[in-house]
């Protein structure tokens, strides 16, 4: 009863991620538009994008290969398999030990480790820009989310997102610098994985400045389709990270029964908007960098990360 | 039976005597060539009965012990392949006419007048006649350096015979000093001469007497070793006699000297006050390698390269004995019958490449492993071996001093370790210059004769893997005895 | 033995340095020749006096082969060479005549420290013999060192021969082979020099070692 | 009973025998190579099940056999413990799969007598170094192992390159074994105890252990790659035979790591805690700078060569941990640390060997190692370039294969450390800890170059034209590697398991049993920490990725309709537009290649308003090699330039120097008190 109680959430929370994600990029591009006091589409365009794009047909480049057509696939798969592995409305799912903060961090590589290749399949000029730009900002991505996940971990002592979350949530945690460098470390690493402004503008077609956009230029029709659930799907993976490590509030527990989910879903969604809204606001206050400020950018995020965790191995010493 | 192993020293040293004296009065080269092979060979079963025959009572004159039975052995297998080799050698020289027949009645008999004089120094007693006998060989060994006659071989045979007899002098007036210091002691007359008695009494001989003479010994003998800065004669007598000669220089001459230096280290390690020789030989041992390494960089000739090689040896060789000790006694003892062996073998190799190539000169040499495969590996593995690389036997040698060095004195390794290194590059360098890479030259097939080369290398191979245990004890002994 | 056979040995072992310094300050061929020809002299009237006070009979062989030999044969053969290859007469010295003389006191010096270290109860004429026996030597590679001709080489070797027979002599009762391998030694040495001197007529102008460095085996 | 030990030599005999069989046997080139690579992929396989057995019953008590070859009064002491057996397993089974890429890669071979009898020779060697139980063993096989190698790599001995190649590694290598040799020396002491045994017993003061570490480091670094001694390795590597860069890179270095560990975990005892420091430092340095120079690298076989060099420094990196936590009495993350190292040893051997194959199925079938010739080929080598992308995938360590659980045992590690009380460690572990993190996402762009400019988009040269499918012994081997790729990534719990009859003689502590965790996931503490399953990230992907599918291929529309790419309205023709494998690292090189090479962009624009062409022109230094080994070369030529005057002295001159030397020794005597 209790396992089948525990799939039963386990899958809530994929399904949810999966009918969350399109709404809230809905949202994001909304708030934007209204902060530049336009009409904006609906919320639900993201979902029209979607079904419009598997109706249409889909257009191949001559010698595009087999690679090119099963990545949608797998970057649709990793990236959702990984949001679904964030603790969203409760903690201390089934399958929440299957993969730790690593893991998921690996597992959002191994999709852009595709998408990159997949950029480079068709053998223009614009998936080479995408694919080479897209590496470069990895290479320091990543290492800087890891830092990250390393200070996490010193503090609660696990890469275990329900442990951490369920540790930030107590009251021993107190506030710290280093924790604090790590939130805005995560920040901007958030800001550029998802290839927003600064980093990357989603919604530029601007061949020279483009990044993500200049990989996916080959994709058409249920692929594209594919593609971009994945980007919305990232887009949520880390707002619910982001909440779920430093607004830990109103998680439902494993312990606190079935009762408790209904709230832990509310706060949630609240917890999202917040976040939306604050994206939409940064967006909308800075404009796009050049590509080659990008380093430096994500450079600040890494000595940040770094310095974060220099700082806890200095104070879990005195 | 004492009779009989008397008759096996007797013919060791009868043998060659007759022989040259035969092979002066003997017209007919192919002849004097089979003759000169067969009483090489005769010498060689004369020296192995040695071991089994039990040993004549030290006499004035002869002596056969432990120390000397391996280098009289070394001495006549390796003067017995060299000999093979020489046969088909000299046919291809007569051949491109650089010998006349008149030359080699000469060379066949001063061969064995060379062999002669080596096994005498070997058994002598007597350090009169010890030095009488090395400077015999040396002697036989000028003449046929020079016997090509051009510029360049009577030049390297003057320089030799220039320099040679200085050491000559030198070392006879050690000689003397020796017996001077001997005489209170011992009494006059041969008796203070006489290496068995020397050494009863070496304790109670004159320190200061023994310390000069020790030095002007060790620069005499050493001039014949070839160590740093008494070297000079060596590379060029090597690169510009015959073939044969260059091996049994550097195979069994530069022993002859080096079993001299050792009695007389004995003699100085025997009595108490006097220096000791071993910071001397370390020295100098040091100095050889290290300059010969880097000498070895700038080689255009190939015979040259591998007489510079030879100086390193003996270096490493001296620096073994100059530390002393078992191990490193063992390992100098090992290090020097396995550069012996491989060192003839190089050079009985390298004549056959000078000869089918028609140049002595590196830098018009190429791809030989193409060309000639056979001569090609041979030198691969000939100096895969004498760089110290395994399986072959200079490496067990090597670890043996190298190791046993820096666990007792681990300064003294660095420059030791740093000249090895050193002198390593240099080989390989050259090997990968001549043996690999696209050919060059003549692609004439060889008449070589494989036997005395691949026996040499076969030999060294063995002994890399596995020693006999007979030889090992019978070293350990030896090395025992050098203390 | 009394004083004065001692100071008859000690005064023509000194004669045979003195005339080592004059062979060091020799310019012209034929006056190192004649030099040398006069330190073989003295070497054995030496040899001969030691042969007298040790009465030991077998080294007045050696004093006539120090005599005969090295006294006539070898300068008179010499003087013949010089004429027949028309060897320039002067000797070109590579160090200046001043410094090698410093230089052979400096040797005589330190040959003489050398030997009063040896224990005094070996036999004091032995002692004075082989420090002048060593400084002998000592001078004859100076001469083999600071001259340039071949010639000059040769004879500067062998009044270092002469050294050796000296000391040689010195050592009482030493057996006879020494004395032998001494005149053998030298006897080779001559032949093979004359051996080279002809071969190396054929090929050069002059045994100026100078000219055949030019034929080394490797060239520049 | 014979001992398993003993089976084993007799293994190594077998394939000596094989390797003077080859001499022969190479003449005929066709029939020669099958029956050489046949009988060695027979002798591995053998000895592969032998270590089976052993494993499956007993792995801990060594077993050990002596023969009375090499030193005499020690002889040859053989050896085979847990540490042994698994190293025996990595060599004899990447040994396995080399003879049967052979057997399809060695018939294209232009000159098999020069690669037939060295290549058993170079496996016998092998296994002798992982089984010695003394030092001259050890040294001897070691050395032949270099030796045997060399030979391999002088195969192709008329390229000017693979010459210099050949000189540059066995001058190198001859330098590590002298300083492994020193090392011996110090632990034999000078009564010359060379046994394994006697080492063991022997206690050596601090400053000879400080010594032994040092030279270990040179010893088996050099041989390892380790910066900044790497420098023959992608030289060497590359110049041989696939099959044989295969083995070098992906076994060689693991004998070079297993001698590491052999000295430095078993026979030093305690090691002092900046040892960690040092080994952390020189891999993570080993780690960044390997990466950065594959990344730059555009011949495909060079690329591998220098990220086998990052990988070797991953190695380190865990190694350099487990010495820290040993040195601090931490056993159970020492033995987490030693693990996620041997771990990464064995996936290494896996997916370089994979991948080097990969790049030599390329070769035979384009002729070419350039990247900037090739592209294009997953159209021509559909199955080829499906298994170099699984071995590209390991590599980069993503999940779910095995290259993502050792660097994934490794963060663990690292994050272990802070209970480490110096400070020295403090700062550098977390450092080193980003180091690794930059290596791995560096790895993974490295690695989307290799694949994306050798395999995917359009051909950039005439060479691609001809190239068709590899041979199926080459593609069994290359499939088979791919699967234990996924394999190890998705059960971790066995190998790590297998692992703990390893650390525990050598730490005294093993990592909690695996196997026992509810649905194979791996814990390295406790679940609460940190847990990852392989298994269960594999499914998922695999379910969703279906479960996508499936719901698109129902309710989506099928039509699919081939057109031109879309250039953005320019419709380019040449494939010469496309990236290359310069210009797709061109943004990195930008970020670090500043410092780590030197390297220098200049741009010439010609003027607006006129066509001709602008030339862009990039300038690189090969940092180390200019500061390190250029200087020693000069040296050398100063010195011998100088020395070599000594050969044209006159005879008086050299005369003089006697006459000096004598003079010298005689004052020195006069003087002597």
């Amino acid at each position: 009863m209790a396992l089948i109680l525990e799939l039963a959430v386990q899958g809530a929370q994929m399904i949810l991620v999966l009918l969350l994600a399109p709404l809230l990029t809905g949202f994001v591009r909304k708030v934007k538009a209204r902060l530049l006091r336009r009409q904006g589409p609906s919320l639900v365009q993201p979902y029209r994008d979607l079904l419009r794009l598997m109706r249409k047909e889909v257009v191949l480049a001559d010698n595009a290969s087999w690679l090119f057509r099963v990545t949608p696939y797998l970057i649709f798969a990793t990236t959702w398999v990984a949001a679904a592995l964030i603790p969203t409305f409760a903690t201390g799912l089934t399958f929440s030990w299957t993969a730790d903060l690593i893991a998921i961090v690996a597992l959002l590589g191994s999709a852009r480790f595709f998408l990159a290749l997949a950029g480079m399949d068709v053998g223009t000029s614009f998936g080479g820009i995408g694919s080479s730009r897209e590496v470069m900002i990895a290479s320091l991505a990543e290492p800087a989310m890891l830092l990250i996940v390393f200070s996490l971990a010193l503090v609660a002592g696990a890469t275990q997102l329900s442990t951490v979350a369920a540790f930030m949530g107590s009251p021993q945690v107190g506030l710290r610098v280093s924790l604090g460098m790590s939130l805005i470390a995560l920040v901007m690493v958030a800001v550029a994985e998802n290839a927003r402004i600064p980093v990357d503008n989603p919604s530029t077609h601007l061949e020279l400045t483009m990044v993500h956009e200049a990989m996916v230029l080959e994709y058409s029709g249920r692929h594209l389709a594919m593609i971009e659930f994945a980007a919305f799907l990232k887009l949520l993976l880390y707002m619910s990270l982001i909440c779920c490590v430093f607004l830990p509030w109103g998680q439902a527990t494993a312990e606190a029964g079935p009762e408790s989910l209904a709230p832990g879903v509310v706060a949630y969604i609240g917890k999202l908007a917040v976040c939306g809204i604050l994206l939409a606001v940064f967006e909308t206050a800075i404009a796009k960098m050049r590509v080659f400020r990008v380093p430096d950018f994500l450079g600040a995020a890494l000595m940040l990360a770094l310095l974060g965790t220099l700082l806890l191995f200095v104070s879990r010493s005195l | 039976m004492t009779a009989l192993s008397l008759d096996a020293v007797a013919a060791v040293l009868l043998i060659p005597a007759s022989a040259a004296a035969l092979l002066a009065s003997l017209p007919n080269y192919r002849i004097s060539a089979g003759l000169n092979v067969g009483a090489s060979l005769l010498t060689l079963l004369a020296a192995v009965s040695l071991f089994v025959t039990d040993r004549p009572l030290p006499g004035q004159y002869l002596l056969v012990d432990d120390l000397n039975i391996v280098f009289i052995v070394l001495n006549a297998f390796v003067g017995f392949t060299t000999s093979v080799f020489s046969a088909s050698y000299i046919a291809h020289e007569l051949e491109t006419g650089r010998l006349t027949v008149p030359n080699l009645r000469f060379y066949h008999a001063m061969y064995q007048i060379m062999m002669f004089g080596m096994n005498l120094a070997f058994v002598s007693n007597n350090i009169g006649l010890m030095w009488v006998a090395v400077e015999l060989a040396t002697l036989t060994t000028v003449l046929m350096v020079g016997i090509y006659r051009t510029h360049e071989a009577l030049e390297a045979a003057w320089k030799y015979f220039i320099l040679g007899s200085v050491g000559i002098a030198l070392a006879l007036f050690g000689t003397i000093l020796v017996y001077m210091a001997a005489q209170p002691v011992v009494g006059e007359g041969t008796n203070a001469m006489v290496w068995t008695v020397l050494i009863e009494h070496a304790a109670r001989f004159d320190p200061a007497l023994l310390n000069v003479a020790f030095v002007f010994l060790l620069l005499g003998y050493g001039t014949k070793v070839g160590l740093a800065p008494l070297h000079a004669w060596l590379p060029d007598a090597h690169a510009e006699g015959p073939t044969p000669i260059s091996a049994v220089l550097s195979g069994l001459l530069l022993n002859v000297a080096l079993y001299a230096v050792l009695r007389f280290k004995l003699l100085l390690a025997a009595s108490p006050e006097a220096i000791a020789p071993g910071p001397l030989m370390i020295t100098m041992g040091l100095t050889s390698l290290v300059f010969a390494a880097f000498m070895l960089y700038r080689r255009r000739d190939i015979k040259r390269l591998f007489a510079y090689s030879s100086i390193e040896h003996m270096g490493i060789i001296v620096f073994a004995f100059g530390m002393g000790g078992p191990l490193a006694n063992f390992a100098g003892l090992l290090h020097m019958v396995m550069h012996s062996l491989t060192k003839s073998a190089i050079f009985f190799t390298v004549g056959h490449i000078a000869q089918v190539k028609g140049t002595q000169n590196i830098a018009e040499i190429r791809g030989l492993t193409e060309t000639h495969p056979g001569l090609g590996w041979a030198l691969v593995i000939g100096v895969v071996a004498i760089a110290g690389l395994p399986p072959l036997g200079i490496f067990m040698s090597e670890f043996l001093v190298v190791s046993s060095t820096f666990a007792r004195h681990p300064l003294l390794a660095m420059p030791l370790v740093f000249g090895i290194l050193l002198a390593f590059g240099a080989l390989l360098l050259r090997l990968t210059g001549v043996a690999f890479g696209e050919p060059r030259g003549s692609t004439a097939p060889a008449e070589a004769s494989y036997i005395p080369m691949y026996s040499h290398l076969a030999l060294v191979f063995a002994a890399g893997i596995y020693l006999p245990p007979s030889l090992v004890t019978w070293f350990q002994h030896v090395a025992s005895i050098l203390g | 033995m009394n004083g004065l056979t001692f100071d008859i040995a000690h005064l023509l072992a000194g004669g045979l340095v003195l005339v080592s310094f004059m062979m060091l300050y020799q310019d012209r061929l034929f006056a190192l020749i004649n030099v040398f020809a006069l330190h073989a002299v003295v070497l054995a009237l030496s040899v001969a006096w030691q042969a007298y006070i040790q009465d030991a009979h077998h080294l007045y062989v050696t004093a006539a082969i120090a005599l005969v030999f090295k006294a006539i044969v070898i300068p008179v053969g010499l003087h013949r060479i010089i004429q027949r290859l028309g060897i320039h007469r002067d000797i070109e010295t590579a160090v200046g005549i001043g410094p090698t003389m410093l230089g052979g006191i400096g040797l005589v010096a330190l040959s003489m420290v050398l030997m009063l270290r040896v224990t005094p109860e070996a036999d004091p004429l032995a002692r004075e013999d082989l420090a002048f026996a060593l400084s002998i030597i000592l001078l004859g590679l100076l001469v083999m060192v600071t001259r340039r001709n071949a010639v000059s080489q040769v004879v500067g070797f062998m009044s270092l021969e002469n050294g050796l027979v000296l000391a040689a002599t010195g050592a009482k009762g030493m057996p006879l082979v020494v004395e032998i391998s001494v005149a053998f030694s030298i006897l080779i040495a001559f032949i093979v020099i004359g051996v080279f001197l002809f071969r190396i007529r054929e090929r050069f102008d002059s045994v100026d070692v100078g000219a055949l460095d030019d034929y080394r085996g490797e060239h520049r | 009973m014979i001992s398993s030990a003993a089976v084993l030599l007799w293994g190594v005999a077998a394939l000596l025998g094989t390797a003077v069989l080859a001499v022969s046997e190479s003449r005929r080139s066709g029939s020669g190579t099958r029956l050489i690579y046949g009988l060695t992929l027979g002798i591995s396989a053998a000895v592969l099940l032998v270590l089976a057995s052993r494993i499956a019953n007993d792995p801990v008590t060594p077993s050990t056999a002596a023969l009375p070859l090499g030193l005499p009064w020690i002889g040859a002491h053989f050896r085979l413990d847990a540490l042994s057996t698994f190293f025996l397993a990595v060599v004899n089974f990447g040994g396995a799969m080399a003879s049967l890429y052979g057997l399809g890669y060695g018939r294209h071979e232009s000159a098999p007598h020069r690669v037939l009898p060295f290549f058993p020779a170079f496996l016998a060697a092998m296994n002798l170094v992982v089984m010695a139980d003394d030092a001259f063993t050890f040294l001897l096989s070691w050395e032949f192992m270099s030796l045997a190698s060399w030979a391999l790599v002088m195969a192709h001995h008329r390229e000017q390159d693979n010459a210099r190649a050949g000189y540059i590694y066995l001058v190198m290598a001859s330098f590590g074994t002298l300083a492994l040799l020193l090392a011996f020396g110090l632990l034999s002491g000078p009564g010359g105890n060379y046994t394994f045994e006697a080492m063991r017993a022997a206690s050596p003061t601090p400053l000879a252990t400080a010594f032994v570490l040092a030279l270990m480091l040179l010893g088996a670094g050099s041989k390892a790659g380790l910066v900044p001694l790497h420098v023959w390795l992608p030289l060497a590597h590359p110049a041989a035979p696939s099959h044989v860069s295969a083995l070098m890179s992906g076994v060689m270095t693991k004998v070079a790591v297993y001698g590491f560990i052999r000295v430095i975990f078993d026979l030093l005892g305690e090691p002092a805690w900046w040892s960690g420091v040092v080994v952390l430092f020189l891999g993570g340095l080993t780690a960044v700078l390997g990466i950065l120079y594959a990344l730059m690298e555009k011949d495909l076989k060079r690329l591998l060569a220098y990220s086998t060099i990052e990988n070797v420094g991953v190695i380190f990196v865990s190694l350099g941990l487990a010495l820290a936590f040993r040195a601090n009495a931490m056993p159970s993350a020492a033995a987490l640390a030693l693990t996620a190292a041997l771990f990464h040893v064995l996936n290494h051997s896996f997916f370089k060997s994979l991948l080097f194959f990969g790049a030599g199925a390329v070769l035979t079938a384009t002729g070419e190692r350039d990247m900037e010739k090739l592209g294009g080929l997953i159209h021509r080598m559909p199955l080829t370039s499906f298994a170099f992308l699984v071995g590209c995938v390991a590599i980069s360590a993503l999940p779910p294969f095995n290259g993502f659980v050792s660097e994934w045992l490794a963060f663990q590690a690292i994050l272990q450390s802070p209970d480490l009380p110096e400070w020295g460690l403090k700062v550098m572990v977390p450092a080193v800890g980003g180091l690794l993190a930059l290596s791995a996402a560096l790895a993974a762009a490295c690695f989307v170059k290799a694949f994306g400019i050798t395999f995917l988009g359009r051909p950039r040269s005439a060479a691609v034209e001809p190239a068709h499918e590899v041979d199926r012994y080459s593609l069994t081997a290359m499939f088979s590697l791919a699967a234990l790729c996924l394999l190890a990534g998705i059960v971790p719990g066995l190998v790590i398991d297998g692992l703990s009859s390893v650390t525990l003689p050598l730490i005294g502590s093993r990592m909690p049993v695996q196997m026992a965790q509810p649905w194979l996931s791996i814990v390295p503490i406790a679940t609460s920490r940190s847990s990852y399953n392989g298994l269960l990230v594999f499914l998922f992907i695999a379910f969703s990725a279906a479960a996508a599918a499936y719901a698109i291929h129902r309710f989506a529309s099928h039509a699919i309709r081939r057109g031109p790419a879309w250039g953005c309205g320019f419709a380019d023709v040449t494939p010469s537009s496309q990236y290359t494998a310069v210009s797709f690292a061109q943004p990195i090189r930008r970020v670090f290649g500043t410092f780590a090479f030197r390297a220098r962009e200049t741009v010439e624009m010609p003027p607006p308003g006129q066509t001709g062409p602008a030339r862009l022109d990039v300038e690189m230094h090969d940092v180390i090699w200019e500061t390190l080994y250029l200087p020693i070369g000069k040296a050398l030529d100063f010195a011998t330039d100088h020395l070599n005057h000594l050969q044209f002295l006159t005879i008086r001159r050299y005369l003089t120097l006697v006459f000096l030397f004598l003079v010298v020794l005689l004052l020195v005597l006069a003087l002597w008190p």
